[in-house]
């Protein structure tokens, strides 16, 4: 921050603060705004989606980022200065998204958390879509259930049947659960039910269906869950 | 979804206001706001319309469709239509309802816009039901309802998702034993 | 019918995913009534009905339905099977004639889950069982919509078809409540009011009952 | 018939509903246990008559391996059923558990709960986020509040310190204080 700029109100100082250009690898000029914009819309997806989806964790990180330098410059601003408060409430609600974001994440890999480890070919590799911190975790989660379950119960059981079958007798996401879907790009010709002829989805159509016809479209971001 | 996160996802969206301080351009993260002079409107997201209503330090323009002529248009053809009739935001009852107990003062026959706005809600909620009811009947197995704001969606979510996702199971059950025509 | 191409994407989950779930469990303890087609050496005591050592073939008795699924399951045939009276002709005729007014909870609080287990055992009358549970579903299941999305008060009318619910519509109901529930909330603008926890609120209930 | 007493495991978790944890049941978990083990024994001897040429022993050991799958599937329910509720209590009620119901958890329970804690604690110091927090959206920096109980002090995290009596009302930064409110010292007035 330039420390020579003569020390104006407090949004002169906010003003450099806010580093409106974020560069993304693909070297698009990524604002703030829009980085918030698609990290509502992970988190939205997260909510809804049965399994565990991809990890959008470098949108976290980009925005706990400017939260620590809006925080920065906000110590100098006094308890009641108006867009002090401003900028605070909405920091407020970004780590709200955030927060709930990474609960909900780590809500499915406890819940899954086996299913999710457990590599197998004829399913989806959860695993690339954990964040380093989250494969750590359930990692840690996988072990000290599977521990707990040996020292209650599995340890003590005749040697035949003392393991448990971590490919087929676990917890795993219904992905045929039914939800609401809102098209972002139009679609030709998709199957959203074998009884039914192919249908076109139209842009800003809004469609009750199960997860598992549109996981993919969702994957590639031509829908997004609401 | 919880309604206070449909309420917080609703808050997002802009509106103008009447400041009454003085400031330059303000940087959210969200983006650029601003400048703001006493009597000059400005537009701000929802979120913060309110907190500086609450703090005195401004009037909040209603949306220009929040008021009873407009409403009561919309409340006959929404009557006569048989499909739902979109909605001038798909947020429009969260909107309403905050600006109501937050900025009642700044809306004009606030009683009669919040009589008009539930009336609307109550007939677009009894054609949600008539037309899950024969979603039902005809065992669809999907449906397309674009014009449903946010909160209609998701009072309505519970029940449908629930009740659909056990249908299916019933219904894969079918499509696996399926009779082979002999008559029984 | 139609052929199976087109159903390719429609199967029933591949099963185990529900290992640990105590519904399934004791929707699995339903009674199957089974016949012994061989004799079985040393457990006659199972059979409360004889005293012999052995269970001898042609005994009739009422298994559990994860005992009965194994004991004839592919080609080992110890026992052959019956469904149970509720998935019979005559029960199936009653659901067809007025599927909102039969007490579900009555015949077996698990009427749908069950009745999807029954399907493994390949009987003929599969067809129909299946199209009855599916038939039955979507009738009562519009009832059920106006009471759970309705008034939160508990109409007579909603306490007559309450009880009467199977487990896998009630918590659909319940479910749905919830989410009415929490509407009500918002109106109120209650919503965002942030509440001590449900295990506070439970021990606070027990302290009141010790100390009075 | 076999599974009796793992069946009344399993009645006795789901009759607790949810928000409360029974006692750790240990000597029915002992009688399903050696139940399974009598089944298992009985089987070694009908399966090595069987490889001695006896025949008609099949179909008794089918119907016990039957009842120790049964049995087995029962047990580990009822572990990992509690141990599900005692997961949901860490986000409900912080780390610290209150004695009755540490009383309930056995042991290797309270080890797991430990290792959950620090599991958890490591993770949300890995991303920089307490997630036991915002549990509703923010809707205004600061809430009316109501203290239930004489708490005493409290420091708020711009440091100044409030006197928390009971009855007495304040206005509260919110994050300050979610915690007081969800174990029920506070109480959040609209």
């Amino acid at each position: 921050m330039a420390e020579n700029k003569e020390r104006g109100s407090l949004s002169d100082i906010l003003n450099d603060s806010v580093d409106s250009e974020i560069n993304e690898d693909e070297g698009e000029e990524v604002t703030a705004a829009e980085v918030l914009e698609r990290l509502e819309q992970a988190w939205l997806n997260e909510k809804f989606a049965p399994e565990l989806l991809e990890s959008k964790v470098e949108l976290v990180e980009c925005m706990l980022d400017q939260i620590k330098e809006m925080e920065e410059n906000l110590k100098e601003a006094g308890k009641g200065d108006l867009v002090g408060s401003l900028h605070r409430l909405e920091i407020q609600r970004i780590r709200y998204v955030i927060s709930s974001y990474l609960k909900i994440r780590l809500k499915k890999i406890e819940k899954y958390a086996f299913h999710i480890m457990e590599p197998s070919n004829d399913k989806t590799d959860y695993i690339s879509r954990l964040s380093a911190e989250e494969h750590v975790y359930a990692k840690e989660y996988c072990k000290n259930v599977e521990d707990l379950l040996k020292s209650l119960a599995l340890d003590d059981m005749p040697p035949n049947i003392n393991s448990l079958d971590k490919k087929k007798s676990v917890p795993q996401p219904n992905l045929d659960s039914y939800l609401f879907m809102k098209v972002l790009q139009p679609q030709e010709q998709v199957e959203l039910d074998p009884d039914d002829q192919p249908t076109d989805l139209e842009e800003g159509a809004q469609h009750l269906v199960r997860y598992s016809v549109i996981s993919s479209l969702l994957e590639n971001g031509a829908v997004a869950l609401t | 979804m919880d309604p206070s996160e449909v309420d917080f996802l609703s808050e997002k969206q802009h509106v103008k206001i009447l400041p009454n301080f003085k400031e330059g351009r303000i940087f959210l993260i969200s983006g650029d706001l601003g400048p703001f002079e006493p009597g000059l409107t400005a537009e701000v997201p929802l979120w913060m319309a309110v907190n500086l209503k609450q703090r005195k330090k401004c009037r909040i323009i209603p949306p220009d469709w929040m008021n009873i002529g407009q409403l009561e248009e919309r409340k006959d053809e929404e009557k006569e239509r048989e499909y739902f009739t979109e909605m001038p935001s798909k947020s429009y009852l969260e909107l309403a309802s905050l600006l109501l107990k937050s900025a009642r003062d700044d809306i004009p026959h606030a009683d009669e816009v919040q009589t008009l706005i539930k009336d609307i809600w109550e007939i677009r909620m009894a054609k949600l039901r008539k037309s899950i009811n024969i979603m039902m009947q005809e065992k669809e197995t999907h449906a397309r309802l674009d014009n449903l704001t946010h909160l209609e969606i998701n009072s309505i979510r519970p029940f449908l998702t629930s009740a659909l996702d056990r249908m299916h199971i019933l219904r894969c059950n079918v499509v696996e034993n399926p009779s082979t025509g002999t008559d029984y | 019918m139609a052929d199976d191409s087109l159903y390719g994407s429609l199967q029933v989950r591949p099963s185990g995913w529900d290992y640990f779930e105590l519904d399934d469990i004791l929707a699995c303890q339903e009674k199957i009534p089974c016949t012994f087609e061989t004799q079985v050496k040393d457990l006659g005591f199972l059979d409360h009905g004889s005293d012999s050592e052995h269970i001898e073939p042609a005994t009739k008795m009422e298994l559990p339905f994860w005992l009965a699924k194994e004991l004839c399951a592919r080609q080992r045939k110890i026992i052959s099977v019956e469904l149970p009276k509720v998935y019979r002709e005559a029960y199936r005729q009653i659901l067809e004639a007025d599927a909102t007014a039969v007490d579900l909870n009555k015949l077996g609080p698990y009427f749908y889950s069950v009745g999807g287990k029954l399907l493994e055992f390949g009987n003929a009358e599969n067809p129909r069982i299946a199209e009855t549970l599916m038939m039955t579903y979507m009738k009562r299941m519009r009832r059920l919509m106006d009471l759970s999305l309705n008034k939160l008060d508990g109409s007579k009318e909603s306490q007559t078809l309450l009880p009467k619910l199977d487990h896998d519509e009630h918590n659909v109901f319940a479910f749905s409540q919830e989410g009415l529930r929490e509407f009500e909330q918002w109106k109120q603008g209650v919503i965002s009011k942030l509440t001590s926890s449900k295990t506070v609120i439970n021990q606070r209930k027990r302290k009141r009952t010790e100390d009075n | 018939m076999f599974g009796e007493k793992a069946l009344e495991l399993v009645k006795e978790l789901k009759r607790s509903g949810d928000g409360s944890l029974p006692p750790y049941n240990e000597d029915c978990v002992r009688q399903v246990l050696d139940e399974m083990k009598a089944l298992f024994e009985q089987n070694q001897k009908d399966v090595s008559a069987t490889v001695a040429g006896e025949g008609g022993r099949i179909a008794g050991v089918q119907l016990r391996h039957a009842s120790l799958e049964r049995n087995k599937r029962c047990l580990l329910a009822y572990v990992y059923n509690r141990m599900e509720k005692i997961r949901d209590m860490r986000w409900d009620f912080g780390s610290v558990l209150p004695d009755d119901v540490k009383n309930n958890l056995n042991e290797h329970e309270l080890s797991w709960f430990g290792r959950y804690n620090r599991s958890l604690a490591k993770y949300m110091r890995s991303v920089g986020i307490d997630l036991t927090q915002d549990s509703k959206p923010p809707k205004s920096l600061y809430i009316e509040v109501r203290c239930l109980v004489d708490y005493g002090e409290f420091e708020t995290e711009d440091g100044n310190v409030v006197l928390l009596k009971k009855n007495s009302q304040h206005l509260l930064h919110r994050a300050d204080c979610e915690h007081l409110i969800r174990q029920g010292i506070l109480e959040h007035i609209i």
